[in-house]
């Protein structure tokens, strides 16, 4: 039971976490706990100094600044969080056969490592939540999940990618949560509320003549 | 054309003949009914006097009225330049002069309709309509009969068709004389599609078209019936009697005129024994016609 | 060739100069009618100073496209008379639309149409034959729209140009199937592509495209909407010549491939008797005059493809000399066409520009007004219904004359020739009914309204329609100068050693020339012999009625009720009875909706329509939706890969 | 000189954010006249490519495409924006950056840019992705320049669905470095092609779906297009031009580049399906969603997801010069449509068709061109898109498969009627219309330009464009 394996589980159990947290201030932290469990995993790789700048920064963005940044646009927009389409008991069953397919999947493509499966889970569960909460916070969130989860299949791949690319990466996920988040607080003001349920204006359904 | 003289002869006898036929129905009617009935040459004397008269034109008519007489009997005399009327060839023969025969008559008819139409009275359109809607339901059966006489004859010239080696013989002659017999009623408005000596215009068909034609007008139309009916009377006649046999060689004048007499008689017979068809019923005979020519194509 | 190409650049030049001076109606006019009459002057010379094998060949950057025409025979029997009737109708067209605003667009589009018409007529390059056809779809489409104020003028122009887009798919995917099995869009390498192909499938794609735009009887439905809306002198050509180029695109296609079986001329026969008796059949029915040319004009496209029919039918049965007479009819009724059917939406233009009104039930009695108008469309009228001493008369006696040859060959061919002459024989009866209504209710009799009419025509409109009657008269008259023009094409389709057409149409013209010297005879005879007698004019018989009024007159619609109810093609009658003793109000109004249109296209789109706008439903607006679509795709795409 | 084509736009959108109005302005014409200058000077001279950015011929070809189309719109946003201004105030991000609305439009705009270039000239394949995301990123605020509650949904669902969409790409490419396996190759676009048939063949199908979808979001392909009507219709007109024009073109850029590896490992048969499938499909359910609709924005969106199928089928059919033909004339005849939109919209105030009545009268000069531009989206013969409808439809019945050529051209015939019939209704004459107004150049120009580009290409394709059409078709055309 190497470090590596103990990081993968963390991640997995924020995985779990997310799916089953009622508020929203439990997923934001769960998810911050997931972004420094990533970024420790960077350690993996053969240690250069590209790696440790790598980590800092993903810990840094992930776990630190994600979280300061949705919290105060959740105050702003006092919005309170929707019930989800889908109830939270009945989403630990989700989870419970999401973990499976994940399972089965590393195991078909014979790459059978608990990171492996802990990635395709992740990527399953930021589909989950993105899908099944109708809050546009908890959407958000979702795409951090789902992003962390590509990440973390990344990091299991044998060779390393370059470190450009890496910096790339993140940065984008950065700028993505940050655009995000802002575009949150206005829909919260314009609308008085989050709950992209009930804003569907732009459809062609209107019945013609 | 190498015009032999007895097809200029035999032009001259139709010019000179044709008014008799009228007269002969007439009699025979006369007969049936009991009368004594009016003179054979009733329409000569009718001609000459037309011809001497002067002419009313109404006010509403214009130049097709006054053009419609003349057209229709200039597109006779050319159908009758073309049938071989006499017994023996015709004055013009070349591959496909049925073809010319058959448009000549639906010339003359246009125009005529287009004098009655020229009136403004709707007894000349209620005329014109029911002439029309006729001829459009005749037209397809003169067609089918000509095709039988074609196919059996193996050209497509009415002096080949007459003169030809095999002349049709047995059902098929006799569906197609049937067909012609009808045809021949048809166009001439004989009884069973129009009365033509009725009182009544609702009633009429040819008459109501010629109603508001008069004095040399009159003649030109009255002589231009006679002679359509002396047209179609020799495709019939030319038909059945056995000419030629086999040998091609010029029929007697006599037997030919014998045979159109005789046919004229038929037509006064049929038009006294019968009473004029429903205007809806027409039609079906008319189509009747058409099954007749077809099935005798079918048989030969 | 140059003559053809100087053609070709007077009408472009004088379409663009047209467009410059549109502040200048005036000018826009000359310039417009003035190209279009010399370019038709230039073509009809380059068709008879032709040289060996005239074309010209230019590279032209884009994708397998070449500027390559050339003129052949079967090209210059459409050519003829295109150039002929456009520039009649140039001249019609300036005085009939009148100098306005809109004379300089006109006078372009107009010019454009000519030229893309010769240029289809004469292209050997898939892709510029392509590029001609829909710059003529897409002129001929914006000259329908002319008066787009009114909504119904839209409507016949969006049906028009969904009917000839679809119709080019069609031809779009026969040329794309030829280009892909001979690798070259020249003309000259598509019998190497045909050969490859199943004929059926090159038969069928030709037929439905080319016939679309033929306006053959189940594809006509644009064609009585898009002709009555366009302007008289742009509906003129468009029935003349531009439904021909549909007929041309079947002949050329045919022509490349091998020698057809004998199905495909049963069943352009039997397309022509259905288009023949049915166009007929609606155009009687109609109320509109330019409706009623319009269907008219479908029943003549069905005359020519009997003619086809019988021509395939013969070369498939070995007969060429009865193939030789088919094709010849058929070239010689596309001529002709062109010619009466020019000549009558003339005379029906004319009318509509004196009164403004196009229904036939209100009008009457025109001949006092308009003489000239009257003369040539009585010619136009009987023309049209086949009657000898007309051209008309000559293309069907040559399609007749097949058909019998035919009858005497007995056999198979036995029956194709009578069900050509059926259907001939009940389409010219029928063209005798419609036609003698259409002169009858227009100009005989008296004005079935009050009519605001002027005296006379303007010239530049009675020009071209005694031009076209006297061209009319000329080749009825005198069939052996046309003659000579068809022949050479028809012994190359039929593949006939050699044939005498004239001496075959001699005896026909003559004895039309007959008839006239004796109508004038007998003209004279009558006038002799009246010269001296009481004349007097007195009101119509009218069986003693006493207060007879215009109104009671025969209209159009009863005057064709027999035959439309006999035939029963689903009129629609409205009937107000009058009741009570004095009834002072009766109404009687009857509709015939086009079958086709009504039974069978409308259903079948609105079905189309009601389907795939049920597809709209995946556009709700809920965003987790949209992100499951993502989810499921990827799914559907990993199992199907890793399967 | 490739990375000035992308330093160039970014540190001028730096600068504009934090200059003033003026300042911001004159940058944006002054990049756009000296990118477009830059990219053809690049047409004209190749550049030798370095390890990170190459110009092959496809990239040159969208980058010319995107610079041309950003000097148009560019133009169009001198007017575009002196109108807004004065109507509506309008603030996205103003808040945080604390300045005028427009230098944050403009510098976006100049990001979105920088991007595309990025895009189009990157050879990584994992750059070449951070480069698409960045796209998405710079788009999103420019989409909800003007802050209506409409706009701000659209571009959230633009950003969640293409965000969605671009992780999946990146986990494609992460399966792209598993089927090269241990072996120490780095994911450049040439050094993978040349070694292809070295990949884990099921590796390298798996990293081609996931990518295919993941790009295909971006590109607007059925199912994943749903994002696409709300962005092009509710954006400012000149973006969405940018948006179908040139966006879209650097999605299927990137979809190529993988389909090129995939083609080269001998797998173009699975790829060719999978194209024609997906291109199909959104040519029907754009077909369905164009009929009977009734906002012409969102009609134009539709036809950019009808058009990308159209080009999906054409890299199906094994056709890629047509596929390129179609997305030049595409992205001009598209950009000046749209541009012709947003002056109809702020003519009529409204995006409903049958609120549109008198076109002709009201904008003489706009409803010209717009009918002009419906006849050529429909590909009537004297404009481009019928040659390359015409190429794909060849290449289709050459590949044998006549059901879909059949499927294409009944879709094509029913997208004819149903948008034929709305754009005649729009140009339709009304009663008691007032006097037209005075049109200004600087919104009919860019539209006049655009339109003549695909009115060259549909008379006379000149050589060089057929050089660089044929180069990047070759450069795509993989093995």
């Amino acid at each position: 039971m190497n470090y590596f394996e103990l990081l993968a589980v963390i991640v997995i159990l924020c995985d779990v976490a997310l799916c089953a947290a009622s508020r929203l201030r439990v997923m934001i932290r769960a998810a911050a706990v997931q972004g420094a469990a990533l970024g420790l995993l960077a350690f993996m790789k053969p240690v250069t100094w590209e790696i440790v700048l790598l980590s800092a920064a993903t810990i840094a963005i992930k776990a630190v600044l994600f979280p300061w940044l949705l919290n105060i646009a959740r105050e702003k927009s006092k919005a309170d969080e929707p019930a989800p389409y889908v109830g939270y008991n009945f989403s630990f069953a989700i989870c419970a056969a999401m973990f499976g397919v994940s399972v089965w999947l590393s195991h078909r493509l014979d790459v059978a490592t608990t990171l492996m499966a802990g990635a395709f889970f992740t990527v399953l569960a930021g589909f989950f939540v993105i899908v099944s909460r109708k809050s546009a916070f908890s959407q958000a969130i979702g795409y951090l999940v789902l992003e962390g989860g590509v990440y973390a299949f990344g990091m299991a791949m044998p060779n390393e990618a370059p470190a450009l690319v890496e910096l790339g990466l993140l940065l984008d996920v950065f700028m993505a949560v940050f655009i995000m988040g802002i575009m949150v607080y206005h829909i919260s003001r314009e609308f008085e509320h989050a709950d992209m349920a009930k804003i569907a204006f732009l459809s062609d359904l209107e019945d013609y003549d | 054309m190498d015009i032999e003289m007895t097809a200029i002869a035999d032009f001259a006898a139709a010019l000179l003949l044709a008014p008799l036929l009228p007269g002969i129905i007439n009699r025979v009617k006369a007969f049936f009914a009991g009368r004594r009935g009016q003179s054979v040459f009733q329409l000569y004397y009718d001609l000459r006097k037309l011809l001497a008269k002067g002419a009313v034109y109404s006010s509403a008519s214009g130049f097709v009225f006054r053009l419609g007489p003349v057209a229709s009997l200039a597109a006779l005399l050319a159908a009758l330049a073309v049938m071989p009327a006499g017994g023996h060839g015709s004055l013009a023969s070349f591959d496909g002069d049925i073809i010319l025969f058959a448009y000549l008559l639906a010339l003359s008819r246009f125009v005529t309709v287009l004098a009655a139409l020229d009136t403004g009275s709707s007894f000349g359109g209620m005329g014109a309509s029911r002439e029309v809607f006729f001829s459009a339901l005749a037209e397809p059966a003169f067609f089918l009969s000509l095709a039988v006489l074609a196919k059996k004859a193996g050209a497509f010239s009415f002096n080949l068709i007459f003169l030809s080696a095999n002349p049709v013989t047995g059902t098929p002659l006799l569906l197609v004389l049937a067909a012609l017999f009808i045809v021949f009623l048809a166009e001439n408005c004989r009884i069973p599609f129009d009365d033509p000596n009725t009182h009544l215009e609702l009633t009429m068909i040819h008459e109501v078209m010629v109603l508001d034609h008069s004095g040399p007008d009159f003649a030109l139309i009255s002589y231009g019936a006679a002679l359509k009916m002396w047209l179609l009377g020799a495709i019939v006649v030319r038909l059945a009697l056995p000419f030629g046999g086999g040998t091609g060689g010029a029929q007697s004048p006599a037997l030919f005129l014998a045979g159109i007499f005789a046919l004229a008689i038929a037509a006064g017979i049929v038009e006294s024994c019968m009473a004029r068809l429903r205007l809806l019923k027409v039609p079906a005979l008319l189509l009747s016609a058409s099954m007749l020519a077809f099935a005798a194509f079918m048989v030969s | 060739m140059l003559l053809f190409t100087a053609a070709l650049l007077a009408l472009t030049i004088s379409a663009a100069l047209s467009l410059v001076f549109s502040k200048k109606p005036a000018w826009s006019a000359f310039a417009g009618a003035g190209g279009n009459v010399l370019a038709a002057a230039l073509g009809l010379a380059a068709l008879v100073f032709a040289g060996a094998k005239p074309h010209l060949n230019l590279p032209w950057a884009v994708p397998g496209g070449q500027f390559h025409i050339a003129l052949d025979p079967l090209s210059a029997v459409f050519l003829a008379p295109m150039f002929v009737l456009c520039a009649c109708g140039a001249l019609y067209g300036v005085s009939y639309g009148g100098l306005n605003r809109r004379t300089g667009t006109g006078f372009l589009l107009y010019n454009l149409l000519t030229a893309s018409m010769a240029v289809v007529f004469t292209a050997r390059n898939a892709m510029l034959f392509l590029a001609a056809w829909e710059i003529m779809a897409l002129c001929s489409f914006l000259l329908v729209v002319t008066d787009y104020d009114n909504p119904e003028t839209r409507n016949a122009g969006w049906v028009y140009l969904v009917a000839t887009h679809i119709g080019t798919a069609f031809i779009i995917a026969l040329f794309a199937l030829a280009w892909h099995k001979c690798g070259s869009t020249e003309f000259a390498d598509f019998p190497k592509a045909f050969a490859s192909l199943p004929f059926a499938a090159v038969a069928l794609l030709s037929v439905t495209g080319f016939g679309a735009k033929a306006g053959f009887f189940p594809f006509h439905v644009w064609l009585p909407k898009a002709h009555p809306a366009a302007p008289s002198h742009v509906s003129a050509v468009m029935s003349g010549i531009m439904i021909k180029t549909g007929i041309y695109g079947i002949i050329r296609m045919i022509s490349f491939c091998p020698p057809p079986p004998f199905w495909f001329g049963g069943l352009l026969a039997s397309i022509g008797i259905i288009s023949g008796v049915g166009g007929v059949l609606f155009a009687l029915a109609q109320r509109d005059i330019k409706r009623s040319l319009a269907y008219s004009s479908v029943e003549n496209i069905g005359i020519i493809a009997l003619g086809l029919g019988m021509g395939w039918m013969g070369a498939a049965s070995g007969r060429t000399d009865i193939a030789f007479i088919g094709f010849a009819g058929a070239l010689l009724h596309v001529i002709n066409h062109a010619f009466f059917k020019g000549l009558l939406f003339f005379g029906a233009g004319a009318v509509y520009h004196a009164t403004g009104i196009r229904d036939m039930d209100r009008l009457g009695g025109l001949r006092r007004f308009m003489p000239v108008t009257a003369l040539t469309f009585l010619a136009g009228s009987a023309a049209i219904a086949a009657l000898p001493p007309f051209n008309g008369f000559i293309s069907e006696f040559l399609i007749y004359s097949g058909a019998f040859k035919a009858v005497v060959a007995g056999r198979g061919a036995g029956f194709g020739g009578l069900a050509v002459i059926l259907g001939l024989s009940l389409t010219g009866g029928l063209a005798a009914a419609c036609f003698t209504r259409a002169f009858g209710i227009i100009f005989l009799g008296e004005p079935r309204a009050k009519l605001a009419v002027e005296h006379g025509e303007p010239p530049l409109m009675a020009g071209p329609m005694v031009a076209l009657a006297a061209l009319c008269l000329f080749i009825g008259l005198a069939p052996q100068f046309a003659a000579r023009l068809v022949t050479e094409p028809a012994l190359m389709l039929s593949g006939a050693p050699y044939a005498d057409l004239p001496s075959r149409l001699q005896p026909a013209g003559l004895l039309g020339c007959a008839v006239v010297l004796l109508s004038l005879a007998l003209w004279f005879f009558r006038k002799r012999l009246l010269a001296g007698r009481a004349v007097a004019s007195a009101p119509t018989w009218g069986c003693g009625y006493s207060a007879p009024a215009a109104s009671m007159q025969y209209t159009a619609s009863s005057f064709a009720q027999p035959l439309v109810d006999f035939f029963g093609i689903g009129t629609a009658k409205k009937i107000e009875e009058p009741h009570g003793l004095f009834p002072s109000h009766a109404m009687f109004r009857s509709e015939t909706p086009d079958i086709a249109k009504s039974r069978f296209y409308r259903p079948l789109f609105e079905n189309i329509e009601q389907r795939m706008s049920s597809l709209r439903v995946i556009q709700h607006g809920n965003i987790h939706a949209y992100i499951l679509y993502i989810a499921a795709a990827l799914v559907a795409l990993l199992v199907w890969t890793l399967k | 000189m490739i990375s000035a084509a992308i330093l160039l736009p970014a540190v001028a959108g730096a600068a504009a954010l934090f200059g003033g109005k003026a300042l911001a302005r004159f940058l944006l014409k002054a990049t756009a006249c000296a990118h477009l200058a830059l990219v053809l000077y690049m047409c004209v001279f190749p550049q030798r490519g370095g390890y990170w950015l190459a110009l092959d011929g496809a990239g040159l070809l969208f980058l010319v495409l995107a610079s041309v189309l950003f000097a148009a719109a560019a133009f169009y946003a001198m007017g575009y924006l002196d109108h807004s201004a004065a109507h509506r105030e309008a603030h996205v991000l103003s808040p945080l950056f604390g300045t005028e609305p427009q230098p944050v439009f403009i510098a976006f705009l100049l990001f979105f840019l920088a991007s595309m270039s990025f895009v189009c000239a990157s050879r990584h394949l994992g750059l070449m992705w951070v480069a698409l995301e960045a796209t998405t990123l710079a788009s999103v605020p420019l989409i909800c320049f003007h802050k209506t509650p409409r706009s701000l949904e659209a571009a959230w669902k633009y950003l969640m669905i293409c965000s969605v969409g671009i992780a999946l790409a990146l986990l494609g490419n992460f399966f792209l470095t598993a089927a090269v396996g241990a072996r120490e190759v780095p994911l450049l676009y040439d050094v993978l092609r040349q070694n292809a048939a070295k990949l884990d063949p099921l590796w390298l199908k798996a990293a081609f779906a996931v990518t295919f979808i993941g790009y295909g979001t971006k590109m607007g392909l059925a199912p994943m297009h749903t994002w696409l009507p709300d962005a092009h219709s509710e954006a400012p007109s000149l973006v969405s031009a940018l948006l179908s024009g040139a966006l879209l073109n650097c999605a299927f850029l990137s979809m190529m580049r993988v389909n090129a590896v995939c083609a080269a490992a001998g797998l173009g048969a699975f790829s060719a399906k999978v194209f024609l499938a997906f291109g199909l499909l959104s040519v029907v359910v754009a077909a369905a969603l164009m009929l009977r609709q009734r906002d012409y924005k969102r009609l134009l969106a539709y036809s950019s997801v009808e058009n990308m199928g159209i080009i999906a089928v054409a890299a199906g059919a094994g056709a890629p010069y047509a596929a390129m033909l179609h997305a030049a004339n595409h992205s001009f005849t598209k950009a000046a449509l749209f541009l012709l939109s947003g002056n109809i919209l702020r003519r009529f105030k409204s995006k409903k068709i049958e609120d549109v009545k008198g076109l002709v009268q009201a904008l003489p000069k706009t409803s010209f061109l717009w009918a002009a531009g419906m006849l050529a989206i429909l590909g009537m013969p004297p404009f481009g898109i019928f040659w390359s409808k015409f190429l794909t439809l060849k290449a289709l019945l050459g590949s044998g498969n006549y059901w879909a050529a059949g499927l294409l051209l009944f879709m094509l015939a029913a997208v004819f009627a149903g948008v034929a019939h709305p754009v005649m209704e729009m140009l339709r004459p009304a009663e008691g219309q007032s006097a037209p107004e005075p049109e200004k150049c600087i919104f009919i120009l860019p539209a006049l330009l655009l339109g003549s580009c695909t009115l060259l290409l549909g008379v006379f394709i000149p050589a060089p464009v057929e050089a660089l059409l044929k180069s990047a078709a070759a450069a795509l055309g993989g093995g």
